[in-house]
């Protein structure tokens, strides 16, 4: 199962995809509805397909610009 | 052979102007609203053999223009109200040391950083001299884009003539908005009268100083001084600049340049199809005032209503020029709002009636 | 004849194009013309908007106390100009952004399908010259032709996107005159 | 997608308001903005904070950053902040400069804060291009970079060379701390909050003037994507100012 | 308890009277006619437990002074014409972001790098904002040490009370002639009412932001400009101050400030002795202008006879008090010449009869 | 005392008016003035030169300087003189500054003009002193120092610490050649010279922006004798800023 | 009543400290005083020059258009100031420099041979002291005892010099009362 | 007989004294009169007593600041 997640603040994202780039895990994808502002923001993917998810790397929240992703670990 | 017709941003005009009137030295620092002009000079310039540097500040930028100034170029600076408020000290060097340069403003809304927007509240330093010392500059208001290119020229031409700072007074949406422009025929720096003043090394003549301290203790400042006004006055007598729209048989006079004058004329087309005998007053040289032009209007009974996008400045020039020969209305927009024709309307029937529910009345 | 149209959009809509083609259109036709745009930290927040003014006559002030005609390229814009626009006037809508109508009772509204339009006449970045077509040719502004110079005037240098465009500029004609 | 015995690992800092900045997608700007937060929380500084953003696309770091700031003209922040560690010493007085109100206009208040050694914590924005005004050449910008002012690129002939200003400040008796990191990665990004840590700390134990320079993408001046600009970073603008310590006299240990 | 009597020149009284009107920041550049100040406040401000610093030019110590006040403290620059000029930003920002502070400017005789010698050219500068924007500061103009000390007290007052910059107008003469002075009473700045919007750590309470940047589209600007404009009512409204001497029964009414109104005084007690019915009205807020109480002795067939120490600035302050009301007379020495009491004697002779030989009719 | 017989092996060089200047006794300045002036001669760029002095004790050298010159405002010369330069880049432009106008009020035009490589020859004279002022701190003015305005001595921290601007100016591209003289001495005067031709070489061989950095003594600010001047150089001021080439990428052959 | 007295000489020969002693000296006493000292470069070329208004009203100008009494230290100065003294005024010598009077045929000459006297009060540096004394006694400005405690006042802190300050003062006194 | 000899400008001199601290001859020294302007000049010891006088070195020339001294080199 998967040691983390994130959460991703829709509206707050400006969707420059930098957390896509960064992901290891690439557990994080262009969300195909624009969000209020306009942009395409990035989303979440739960249930990636290789079944490993995220890891809590933190790494796509540090380079969030917009402190859009919040990052959980599992206890 | 003038131009085709080109629609042109105020900004681009004012460049492609100045490089016309065959201006090839510029040096500025960014600032919206005026950064299209920089970016345009920064390729026509060298196209056309002259200078265009990217100063580290308005400081230096003044500065720069000063040197050029010096060695004879025709040379131009740029900037909006802050960057100008920097230039304060180098525009009175220029005007001690009677050297011919054009600088731009294009009006923001202030005071401090303030905002983008057009406003036209520097009109005190640039009429009255923002820096220190008893010295004047000619001061160019255009009211659009066709006008500002033959302005631009102007600016140059009286700049060399009175060995003067000039300035071009402008604001944000003159230097944004788009018009189609035809400019006048180009001239060659070669072709324009040659400088006795300037420093180009002293091969076979005496060497040159160009200063403005006089320490002399035979008032040797004050001599200077005296010449200044001197010139100043002659300026005076000679440049003033002016239009009249619909002044003839007019109750109500609207007074103002620039963008302003643009919405007035708005209001006073609109409220002359409704058959109220509306008029407009654009001074065009804001220093020298064109005073006794006004005056000469302000009689019979007729009202003056002075519409600026500041607080109030201009409006000292109107109550010094027309006195208590007929009353003065002041309506204004501080703050970088751009108002619209209707805000104007409303302020010229109020003035008419004389309810004070817009503007106010003003009196000496 | 004197002629206020707002155009107001996203930052990546082609708002000012739109505007500079009509202004261009308008003076090789020999009209007088004012473009005056938004710009600098306005811009910022992606939101764009001009006016530009039409006229046989001189024109006094480039910026109007009422807008003619409203172009609103999304729902934002529409609500920030739609009180802006006279009695009488024309909001031209985005209908591929905007789903619902404007509040106003006292003016003409007229959706176009952007999208879907612009698809036709090759691809969805015809989207603003589908629009202006559509625009200039709801009111009687310019004839096509002139559109079209106008055009290849305000894209002077990039003639790879002038089929492409006069393509979207006519399908907007079209829509225009025959309402499909 | 919520996990009940999930601990939180990651989210705002205190010194960051909860709102939406106005930068644009990718700016290294809003990186710099949390990093800053980070660190006053950590030290606890928040509350005896005072912040000075100049003109730029920070000047409105005030409605984002959750302590006291005055704006400051363009290019004056180091002597605003002069005014203000004078006459409060107790205070946490740091600047947010980007590089033409640093390096171009402000040079001198620049290099005289750090020359008396003002006890003022500076981060450095360096874009390498003026951002709020619309992507003019900045003095940092790079050789052959194009802007808005330099359309052929940057030539050293007709526009000057970038200037390095950090290395140039190290030459001031009172600048005791100066070091250049990167926002463009991931790595880069920990390593700069290292440094703006260490920056404060500078000033904390009133050794003197400290600053840190952060590479930073301005995507939108470059006509770029975010990920184009990162890369940018890496290829062409770490040649003309590598990564690394400028100058360190703390006397610290090393971190 | 006031001080004893000391003989003091201008400079150092201006700084002795800040340091115990509760300023305890400083910062300025060295500019001739006013060293003495910052070089009397590098010992006095550190044994006051305040603070002097030498800034790297005068941009930088107004800023520095934007810093200090944003704090909370009184604080003080200094500097003569040309630095002034190069404050004049500063100055714009400190009116946009309502900080107090007080700014000396010692004027020095220009425009450009001038002389040394006292001048009152700076009067448009001072009183209409140099600076870009509506913005306006109190100016106020000591005519000696004594009011000097006294106008310095005033001075921190009135900012703080306004939340605005003013500034001290003095010149060349006023910086360096020495008088004996007895200062008020110090204040202790811990006695001082606090101020609401200071910065200093938001320990306890909801951080704080001051700036001048108003972009809104709401026309925050506008509206803090609206304030702004409300504020320098009241400021207009409450703050006047003038002196008038020999006024009640006079035929010829000097106006003068400064170093100016003492040289005039000279001459209006000379012509007193001859029995010629002279008098003086004596700015001393030079914004806001004692408007009505010189309208007020402009009546009866009186003669107004403006004398400057420059080439006629005020006079038009005194055209939009007096109108039409009287003749007024302008007589100015620009560029730092000192002139003697004789030479205003000649003056009002000369304006009394009418012959227009020294100085000149001005009319609006 | 006429000799009939002898040869003229010192006098008047042509670039020198044959004027009292208003130097005090003393002074580096009117060394410096006749150092230039011999250069120039030698160089045959006296009908060439177009010269800069702002304000400070040296405004007037357009008095004393045969060839033409414009006053520049404090701090500026070095943009005035880029405005000069990049009209007439057949001229040859120079600037003679003090150290409180170039490296105080004009470090930012001073910093600027070297980055840009302004083709621009400088002569800098510091006499760690604001000499026309009457003797304010200077930014150079050395620690212990007392000026009218640190009348106990500049200390680091109430004033900061004497800023070397040669060697932050070293580290600008475009600065080519800098070298620190000094006018304390026959040798060091000998020095000098040689130092401001090879700056005035830089310029005609185009290679970018060259300085010559001169303590210079100001016995009346020092109220000291022009003697004292002389020994206070050698034995204090030259510890802060020690003599010798500080930047040469001339490629020229050592001379 | 009403003096102005103008001083005028080398920088070098303390011409400043004789007005303000002088100044001193008469607030001390009660009188109303300004002191206008050049400054400044007007003091580079080595000249100084202060003028020293007395009254016991309150003072208007602190310039005036002319000087009661001119103090002369050296030849320049007596070219310089010689037209600004008022007719029937006083102009004091330093005779010791000055080896020819002046033009003026309306005015007091008084010549006071200040090496001299300096060197027999004790030192060539009390120069100015004495001429100060000389002129106070000469016109009666202030008594002797006024003028020790303006120039204590003036020179606070420089206890050293009083005494022979003194006696250069007296020594003045003495020569413009007695004529030796 | 000395190899070389200088003229000093009495009213040019500012009397600063460097030339005569310089002088590796010492056939420089204080003049007893004051000049036009006040200051105490320089004066050449055209015959001094050592017999030797100047050499043309040209020492007190460079130092001096004021350009008072021309130096000949006898033929
Ligand atoms: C006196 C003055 N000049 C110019 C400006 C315009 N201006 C605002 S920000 C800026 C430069 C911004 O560049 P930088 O400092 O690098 O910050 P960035 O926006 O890149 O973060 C300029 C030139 C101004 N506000 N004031
Ligand atoms: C804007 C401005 N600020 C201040 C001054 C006054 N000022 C003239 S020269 C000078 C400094 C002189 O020092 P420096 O440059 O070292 O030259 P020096 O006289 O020592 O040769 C100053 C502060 C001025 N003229 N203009
Ligand atoms: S990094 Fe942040 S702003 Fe960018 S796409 Fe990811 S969540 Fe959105
Ligand atoms: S925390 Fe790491 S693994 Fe999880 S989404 Fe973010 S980058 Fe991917
Ligand atoms: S313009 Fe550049 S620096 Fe400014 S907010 Fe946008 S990306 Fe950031
Ligand atoms: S004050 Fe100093 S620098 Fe100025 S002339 Fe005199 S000695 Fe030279
Ligand atoms: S060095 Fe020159 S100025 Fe000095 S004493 Fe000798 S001759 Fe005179
Ligand atoms: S030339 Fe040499 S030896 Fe002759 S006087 Fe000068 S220093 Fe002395
Ligand atoms: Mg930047
Ligand atoms: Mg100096």
């Amino acid at each position: 199962m998967a040691k983390g997640y994130i959460k991703i603040d829709r509206d707050r994202c400006k969707g420059c995809h930098l957390c896509i780039d960064v992901c290891p895990r690439k557990v994080i994808e262009v969300s195909k509805e624009l969000n209020k502002t306009g942009y395409a923001p990035a989303q979440f993917i739960e249930k990636p397909e290789d079944g490993k998810g995220c890891t809590a790397c933190t790494m796509c929240a540090v380079v969030c610009p917009d402190l859009a992703i919040e990052v959980y670990r599992a206890k | 052979m003038p131009s085709e017709k080109k629609l042109m941003r105020g900004s681009d005009t004012l460049a492609e102007a100045a490089v016309r009137a065959g201006c090839r030295f510029f040096s500025g620092y960014p600032i919206t609203p005026q950064n299209e002009l920089p970016e345009y000079l920064s390729w026509r310039l060298p196209q056309a053999g002259g200078t265009f540097i990217q100063a580290e500040s308005e400081l230096s930028a003044i500065n720069m223009v000063l040197g050029a100034a010096a060695t004879g170029a025709r040379a131009l600076t740029s900037s909006s109200s802050p960057g100008v408020s920097l230039k304060q000290e180098g525009i009175s060097y220029l005007a001690g040391q009677e050297l011919p340069a054009v600088v731009a403003n294009m009006m923001r809304g202030g005071p401090g950083l303030g905002n983008i927007a057009a406003s036209a509240a520097d009109y005190f330093q640039a009429t009255r001299g923002g820096g220190h010392g008893d010295y004047r500059t000619p001061v160019l208001a255009p009211a659009g884009c066709q006008e500002l290119a033959e302005l631009t020229f102007l600016a140059f031409d009286l700049a060399d003539k009175y060995r003067t700072p000039v300035m071009l007074l402008g604001d944000g949406l003159i230097g944004q908005v788009m018009e189609p422009v035809v400019f006048p025929d180009p001239i060659d720096p070669a072709d324009l009268p040659p400088k006795d003043y300037i420093l180009d090394g002293c091969a076979g003549r005496a060497p040159r100083a160009i200063f403005s301290m006089l320490l002399g203790q035979q008032g040797e400042l004050y001599k200077h001084n005296l010449h200044l006004q001197e010139k100043y006055e002659q300026i005076t007598a000679d440049e003033q600049r002016w239009e009249e729209n619909l002044t003839e048989d007019a109750d109500i006079i609207a007074v103002a340049y620039g963008t302003a004058s643009r919405i007035a004329m708005s209001a006073v087309e609109e409220l002359r199809a409704e058959g109220v005998k509306a008029g407009l007053f654009r001074p065009i040289t804001l220093w020298p005032y064109p005073k006794q032009a006004l005056r000469k209007l302000a009689q019979g009974g007729v009202k003056v209503a002075v519409f600026e996008l500041s607080a109030g400045q201009m409006v000292e020039d109107v109550m010094l020029s027309v006195g208590e020969r007929a009353e003065i209305h002041f309506y204004g927009i501080p703050g970088g709002v751009i108002p619209t024709p209707a805000d104007v309307i409303d302020f010229l029937r109020s003035a008419l009636k004389g309810d004070g529910k817009v503007g106010r009345r003003v009196e000496i | 004849m004197l002629v206020r149209t707002q155009f107001a959009g996203f930052g990546g809509q082609g708002v000012l194009l739109m505007g500079y083609v009509l202004s261009n259109g308008a003076m090789l036709k020999g009209l007088n013309v004012t473009f005056f745009p938004s710009y600098g930290a306005e811009m910022r927040g992606g939101t764009a908007n001009c006016m530009v003014t039409l006229s046989d006559k001189k024109i006094a002030s480039p910026v109007g106390s009422q807008a003619d005609i409203l172009v609103a390229m999304n729902g934002p814009s529409l609500d920030k100009f739609e009180p802006t626009v006279a009695k009488g006037g024309l909001i031209v809508l985005n209908q591929s952004l905007i789903k619902w109508g404007p509040k106003r009772q006292d003016v003409e509204v007229f959706s176009v399908p952007l999208v879907d339009l612009a698809r036709e006449a090759g691809s969805e970045r015809a989207a603003n010259m589908v629009m202006i077509g559509a625009v200039c040719a709801k009111r009687d502004l310019l004839p096509l032709e002139d559109v079209v110079k106008g055009m290849q005037a305000a894209m002077k240098g990039k003639d790879k996107f002038f089929a492409l465009n006069t393509k979207g500029i006519q399908r907007g004609f079209t829509f225009a005159q025959t309402g499909k | 997608m919520s996990a009940p015995a999930a601990e939180k690992i990651f989210g705002r800092p205190e010194s960051l308001k909860d709102v939406a900045t106005h930068y644009c997608p990718g700016c290294g700007h809003s990186v710099a903005h949390r990093l800053v937060a980070e660190c006053l929380d950590e030290m606890g500084l928040r509350e005896k904070t005072i912040g000075v953003p100049p003109v730029g696309c920070a000047v409105l770091a005030y409605n984002y950053f959750n302590f006291d700031m005055v704006e400051a003209p363009h290019g004056r922040a180091l002597a605003v902040a002069t005014g203000i560690k004078r006459v409060r010493p107790d205070s946490f007085v740091l600047t947010y400069q980007g590089d033409g109100d640093l390096a171009a206009i402000g040079t001198a208040e620049t290099i005289h804060a750090a020359n008396r050694g003002e006890l003022i914590s500076c981060i450095f924005i360096n874009n390498a291009i003026y951002g709020m005004t619309g992507g003019q050449m900045a003095p940092t910008t790079i050789i052959g970079e194009v802007t808005t002012t330099t359309p052929g690129g940057r030539e050293a002939k007709a526009h000057g060379s970038p200037i390095d200003i950090s290395r140039m400040l190290a030459v001031c008796e009172g600048a005791v701390y100066i070091e250049r990191c990167t926002l463009n990665s991931f790595k880069g990004i920990k390593q700069a909050k290292k440094a703006i840590r260490k920056c404060f700390q500078v000033q904390v134990d009133g050794l003197g003037f400290g600053l840190v320079e952060l590479l930073s993408p301005c995507p939108t001046n470059m006509k770029m994507s975010p990920k184009q600009a990162w890369q940018w970073i890496d290829n062409q603008m770490m040649k003309t100012y590598p990564l690394g310590l400028i100058k360190d006299t703390t006397g610290y240990e090393d971190k």
